[in-house]
């Protein structure tokens, strides 16, 4: 079998460079799918503890159905943002939007 | 063993067979397995593609025949009696012919779209139950089945978007746009339906589902029938949701760009979707492989079933052919605001009715019901659902027709 | 000893950080979407290796079904058809770089619990288990109350996400 | 129905109507008023069952079991979040008076905001805000309590600023939102202190689970010379100060009198404000644990210091407005202050027992004025009054009640019994050796002269005399859906002492059942102390400073009121009555100098920097200083305090200006970046200290 360890380095991985994407990419659109990345990691690491420490606790499965909801309204609310963003400044380069500094 | 009990369980009895020639070719037990499993696949994958090469010249002749046309005819060709041959011709054909790939598009992704809808397509296929558990006549039963398929076909947007938006050309985007947006739209009453089977049976596996129906789920359950009918039309893209495409307006939508068998990749996976919607539907609401003697010969449940499938495949070809095409934005409204509604309260409503049929049967004489009482309810309940949504619609006619008139009246005055 | 899950997982493991890797380098947005999904589908993968074939089906569902779906679109809405060429990254690059490591490097450290290091699970999963989270999501005592939060909070990112990207007249 | 789900009902008309109004009934007045009504009375009705329901099972039975009901929230792995409802007699004494002020409060707003334009949303409004009073009172829980505690502050901003196109209306709620934000910053780091060290928050097991308080009191904190418990519990008594408006951040509560007078009455007197004390009367077993010398456990030496401080401090300015809310609202601060200088001194009853006298009087007091104002056409300077005794004989003799029950009039009052069991502790206190007690006494029995002084001053110069304006001439009675509300109100507040009547005090005491109160809410603890025994001394002195006052007030402004034109009465005392006054006050005085000299001299210097004529009062007589003093406080208060936060913030605002600006680039991934930099330094820091390295 593969020792639990190897999934927790790989979603530990997954989740870096979705970070990465989320601190370096230059388009709204492309941080998001860093969020995205990043948010399945977090779903690939509970599921794995689940399967190999406790796999009747149902906790763990209810957790990552609420965090596949949270996803979920993240990218919709936050493409919507984006649309918006776009047609008031027509752009969507985060280092063009710095309305909010001082 | 005699030839008649060899066929009867035609395909158990070929595995075991071709098992015995690979050990007895020196293979190991593991080893064996995957071939067989491999072989099947094969079978399974084969299957479709085979289907298709006789539905297509069925759907034409049919469309043909709806338009006072001949359809394909042998006259002067070499395509067999009644053309039958007619698919094979045209597969050849576009063999044969150039791709062409158009200027600024994204060569990469531009190919790996029609590879795509077609593995989708085909993919659809391994959950298929053709026979009873044991006859060896479904690829993998697995626990999520109808679930499985749902979200396979969530992949087909893929396809889709990625032609669009490779091709570099306007139509195929719009193309893309409308198709994708049209299929999420009827995704959710689709899904909505689908619960109601799932519910009745109290699974989603696809044995299970067919095991719960003594009374086919279109008994108990003909709006949730009707209602994921509807949205499976619009799925495989079939007038009158033939939106994606609409030649006349945007020209073959997203694969306008698409020449020879790239553009038969997606010709052929829109035969195979509606094939395997077809079969799907089959699954839920029509029973399945049930039907008489399939316990003594297994087989038969692949005729059945297959029957039961040509039959919804004869049903959307006469849409086809009957149906004209309606505006883009009447079919979105279509699906949100009267299939969706509509799917939700016939999941609140068959929930409840079942659930007291249950209690209600339980204190009775006999401690279960039977299934024929339960569908009597279930149908009863839809039978009003019905009505009431018809009335509604007539009420909501009415007044639009007074606003319309009222217009009328106005401008004339 | 290799054992066939051992490759299974190293191929779907590839299949994740490889698409990972694509969304971030990618030049073009739409393929960094299509990496993406590549990520998404590995993921899925190992879902199905942790015997949780439910939630692989979910991810196809709603990750590449839905999360997707919107962002592709997204992107053809935004970017015109092809998207103009342009700098991919900020600035941030180093910042970015740093974090990484330290994270990958955190991680390294921290995984060295020994009870993670073993490769046999504590238990076989229940057969049915999809039942019991199905009742335990409906459950006062479990989690119907996070499960009417979240039916909630869908509702209101539908409206939201109409109000907010609706055009305004 | 059984009482634990009665509990989790009453919660719910008041949600369903703040959201039915909102969303559906926002455009039909009458409709919302009628919900919020309906749902008023509907959480009455329960409430009022469950405290018939606790009286019956006495006190003994419901302070051992309380009534305890849980509803898992957020199931996380092995732990669960839970909501849950909690029943003791402490509980049952709060949702007696929170129903009914409610109840009363809510059918008094159809007649005050009749005709207001946001009328739909007023009754939403404080339909949210019962919703959070009745949840902070049924929390079994810190972090349910802290939920509910910033719903009401949520509430507290949106009507304080109800009227918002006045400017004065928004700043003050802005200014009470951040005001309260202070204290529940500490609040919540006090709730998140008592988490990590306990594990839990519920009331069940930090505040009676003996082992846990032990353990508590004998932790050492990370504070130096503090225990676990002295400093969570000096951190939840930083919310009750914001919350309860004590010294030093009162600064809000005068200005929140921006809002409607219903608001003022609901939030600021009666309800909302009271929470703050709940919370310490709540915590009380956290607080006091570990009580050894007779000064008491850090939290409570703060407790007295600031309780009784504030107490006196906002008499004294009371003493000096003229703006008929401003006074009560200061008459508020004070009597909060007694109620947190009880539980200084360990009066835990008696603080719960001034808590629920305080409510109803406070209430009847402030929908009295609101009925005033109504009658003035919204005017509220009570120089432009006078006279109204006639005109509004209803409003008079109810208010009379209500002014009498704040000074603590002998007997037929509910103040006097609440306010002499709160000095009658003092003084025990006091007469056992401890400073603090001295200290508290003394203050708060000044406090309570002058209490009765300003009230008397006030019924004085609104009701007594001749109408000194046009608006006061043309005054008239307020319709029924005032009036009503305030005789109720007026009832509670003359006869709920009576619950409490000390046993041994003549004939009264066996009348009333041998002080019921003190055995019914002190089982709250589950070891009850006795209660005094009588002591002639404080209640002789606390009669006679009541009486005193009222006397003094009417002496000096119902004796000869007031006649027009005569704008300031403080500088026609300073004219023709000076003497007079002077021999009235020297007594004061002296006690101002000795107690509170730093803050006067600060007071008179800031006032003869801001006003050069007045300070010539203070020079000439020494009674001018008392009532001056008040209007000093004033000052300081709106100079130094407010002033020190505004310079505060100015001063930050200019770092941030004068600096590079630098974490202020607005631009979304440097702040990822800042993120991503401290959680990798948390995670760190929390691994390290996990594996002991």
């Amino acid at each position: 079998m593969v020792p639990l360890s190897w999934y927790l380095l790989l979603s530990a991985l997954l989740f870096a460079v979705g970070l990465y994407a989320v601190m370096a990419r230059r388009n709204l659109i492309g941080m998001l799918m860093g969020l995205e990345l990043m948010l399945n990691a977090i779903n690939l690491t509970l599921i794995a503890f689940w399967r190999y420490l406790h796999p009747y606790n149902l906790g763990f499965q209810a957790l990552v159905i609420f965090v596949l909801v949270v996803a979920a309204s993240e990218a919709a609310v936050g493409l919507a943002l984006i649309l918006a963003v776009f047609r008031l400044r027509e752009t969507e380069h985060v280092d063009e939007l710095n309305l909010l500094r001082w | 063993m005699n030839v008649l009990q060899f066929v009867a369980n035609l395909f158990v009895n070929v595995g075991a067979w071709m098992g015995e020639v690979l050990h007895g070719w020196g293979l190991s037990p593991l080893w064996t397995a995957i071939v067989v499993k491999f072989l099947a696949g094969l079978v399974v994958a084969g299957g479709p593609l085979a289907a298709v090469l006789f539905l297509i010249w069925y759907a034409r002749k049919v469309i043909g025949r709806i338009q006072d046309r001949m359809g394909p005819t042998n006259d002067g060709t070499a395509a067999g009696p009644f053309a039958l041959l007619q698919a094979v011709a045209d597969a050849i054909k576009m063999l044969t012919k150039e791709f062409i790939f158009p200027h600024g598009r994204d060569k990469v992704v531009f190919l790996i779209a029609p590879v795509l809808v077609v593995a989708v397509a085909v993919a659809i296929w391994a959950v298929i139950p053709f026979g009873p558990p044991d006859a060896g006549m479904q690829f993998v039963d697995l626990n999520i089945g109808v679930f499985y398929v749902v979200a396979l076909a969530s992949l087909t947007f893929f396809s889709m978007l990625m032609a669009g938006w490779s091709s570099h050309n306007k139509y195929a985007n719009l193309g893309a746009f409308r198709a994708v947006s049209m299929i999420v739209s009827y995704e959710i009453p689709q899904m909505l339906a689908l619960l109601v089977p799932v519910m009745l049976a109290g699974t989603m596996g696809m044995q299970g589902l067919i095991n719960a129906q003594e009374v086919p789920f279109i008994v108990m359950a003909p709006i949730p029938a009707l209602i994921y009918f509807l949205a499976m039309t619009a799925e495989v893209g079939r007038l009158p949701f033939e939106q994606a495409e609409a030649d006349a307006e945007i020209v073959a939508g997203y694969f306008i760009e698409y020449s020879g068998m790239l553009f038969g990749a997606f010709y052929l996976a829109e035969f195979i979707n509606n094939l395997s919607a077809s079969f799907v539907f089959s699954v839920l609401f029509l029973g399945g492989w049930r039907g008489p003697w399939v316990e003594q010969a297994p087989i038969l449940g692949l005729v059945w079933l297959s029957l039961k499938a040509f039959l919804v495949f004869s049903v959307l070809t006469f849409f086809w052919g009957a149906m004209p095409r309606l505006r883009i934005d009447h079919i979105l409204g279509f699906s949100w605001k009267f299939l969706t509604p509509l799917a939700l309260v016939m999941l609140m409503v068959t929930a409840l009715v079942d659930k007291i049929v249950q209690i209600v049967g339980e204190r009775g004489p006999s401690p279960s019901v039977s299934p024929w009482t339960r569908a009597g309810w279930l149908f009863l309940a839809n039978a009003i659902v019905a009505l009431v949504t018809a009335w509604v619609l007539y009420q909501v006619e009415k007044r639009q027709r007074a606003q319309r008139e009222a217009r009328r009246f106005a401008v004339v005055r | 000893m290799v054992t066939v899950q051992q490759v299974v997982f190293a191929l779907f493991a590839l299949m994740t950080v490889g698409g990972a890797v694509g969304v971030v380098a990618a030049r073009k947005l739409f393929h960094a979407a299509l990496w993406m999904i590549l990520s998404f589908f590995g993921v899925a993968g190992l879902y199905i290796l942790l015997e949780a074939p439910f939630f692989a089906a979910l991810q196809l569902f709603i990750y590449i079904g839905g999360v997707a779906v919107l962002i592709v679109m997204a992107i053809m809405v935004t970017r015109g058809i092809m998207g103009p060429k342009e700098p991919v990254f900020t600035y941030a690059v180093g910042a970015a770089g740093t974090a990484f490591a330290f994270l990958v490097m955190l991680a390294l450290f921290i995984v060295n619990v020994p009870a993670w290091m073993g490769s046999a699970p504590t238990g076989e999963v229940a057969p049915d288990g999809m039942r019991q989270l199905g009742r335990a999501l409906v459950m006062p005592s479990a989690f119907l109350l996070p499960f009417e939060v979240a039916s909630v909070l869908l509702l209101a990112v539908l409206v939201g996400a109409l109000f907010i990207a609706r055009e305004k007249e | 129905m059984t009482l634990d789900s009665m509990a989790w009902l009453i919660l719910v008309p008041p949600v369903l109507s703040f959201w039915l109004i909102v969303l559906f009934f926002n455009r039909w007045k009458r409709l919302s008023h009628g919900i919020a009504i309906g749902a008023a009375f509907l959480s009455f009705l329960l409430a009022q069952g469950i405290v018939v329901a606790g009286l019956r099972m006495g006190g003994e039975r419901l302070g051992e079991e309380p009534i305890h009901s849980l509803l898992p929230w957020l199931p996380t792995g092995t732990t669960v979040l839970s909501l849950g409802v909690w029943i003791d007699p402490l509980t049952v004494a709060l949702l007696f008076f929170v129903s009914i002020t409610v109840l009363a409060i809510f059918v008094y707003s159809v007649g005050y905001m009749h005709g207001d334009p946001k009328y739909s949303r007023f009754f939403a409004f404080i339909s949210l805000f019962a919703f959070g009073m009745f949840g902070l009172v049924v929390a079994d829980d810190l972090l349910m309590l802290f939920i509910f505690w910033e719903i009401m502050g949520l509430c507290s901003y949106l009507l304080i600023g109800f009227w918002y196109h006045k400017p004065s209306a928004y700043r003050a709620a802005v200014k009470a939102f951040l005001t309260t934000r202070i204290g529940d910053v500490f609040m919540l780091l006090g709730i998140a202190y008592l988490y990590s060290q306990t594990g839990t928050l519920s009331y069940d097991v930090l505040f009676r689970d003996h082992a846990v308080l032990h353990q508590l009191a004998t932790t050492p904190s990370v504070i130096g010379g503090l225990s676990v418990a002295a400093l969570a519990g000096l951190l939840l008594f930083a919310g009750t100060v914001g919350k309860s408006a004590q010294f030093p951040l009162h600064v809000w509560l005068p200005d929140a009198m921006e809002g409607p007078t219903p608001v003022s009455a609901m939030i600021h007197a009666a309800t909302m404000v009271s929470a703050g004390v709940y919370l310490v009367i709540r915590a009380f077993p956290l607080l006091s644990v570990g009580l050894e010398s007779a000064v008491g456990t850090p939290p409570m030496l703060a407790m007295g210091l600031i309780g009784a401080f504030t107490a006196f401090f906002a008499a004294t300015i009371a003493v000096a407005q003229n703006d008929i809310k401003r006074v009560l609202a200061y008459s508020t601060i004070s009597q909060l202050g007694y109620m947190i200088a009880a539980l200084g001194v360990g009066a835990y009853v008696a603080a719960a027992f001034h808590l629920v006298a305080h409510a109803f009087f406070k209430a009847l007091l402030f929908l009295g004025s609101g009925s005033v104002i109504v009658g003035m056409h919204h005017h509220q300077d009570m120089m432009e009054m006078g006279g109204l005794r006639k005109k509004m004989p209803i409003t008079f003799w109810t208010f009379v009640a209500g002014g009498f029950a704040l000074s603590g009039f002998p007997i037929i009052t509910a103040g006097f019994w609440s306010k002499d069991e709160i000095l009658a502790q003092a003084f025990h206190a006091a007469q056992s050796g401890s400073w603090l007690g001295w200290y508290v006494y003394l203050l708060l029995a000044l406090g309570a002269l002058l209490t009765a002084f300003y009230t008397m001053r006030q019924i004085s110069l609104t009701f007594l005399g001749e109408p000194r304006s046009e608006h006061a001439e043309h005054a008239h009675e307020t319709p029924w859906t005032m009036t009503v509300p305030l005789i109720v109100l007026a009832f509670f507040a003359l006869t709920f002492g009576f619950v409490g009547v000390p046993e041994d005090f003549p004939l009264l005491g066996k009348l009333f059942g041998g002080n019921f109160f003190h055995h019914f809410v002190g089982a709250t603890l589950m070891e009850e102390e006795a209660p005094l025994p009588l002591n002639w001394v404080p209640l002789t002195i606390s009669i006679v400073f009541a009486l005193g006052g009222l006397f003094l007030g009417w002496w000096i402004y119902g004796r000869k009121p007031l006649k027009a034109g005569e704008r300031d009465p403080l500088e026609r005392a300073l004219g023709k009555l000076h003497t007079v006054l002077k021999n009235k006050y020297y007594v004061d005085e002296f006690y101002n100098w000795a107690f509170i000299q730093p803050t006067i001299r600060l007071g008179a210097w800031v006032y003869k920097w801001i006003d050069r004529g007045v300070i010539d009062g203070i020079l000439h007589t020494a009674a001018a200083a008392a009532m001056a003093s008040g209007r000093l406080f004033g000052w300081v208060d709106r100079v130094v305090i407010n002033g020190g936060v505004d310079s505060a913030a100015r001063g930050i605002g200019r770092m941030g200006d004068e600096g590079r600006r630098g974490l202020q680039t607005g631009l979304v991934q440097d702040y990822i970046f800042i993120l991503a930099v401290f959680v990798i330094l948390f995670v760190l820091v929390y691994f390290v200290r996990g594996a002991g390295l």
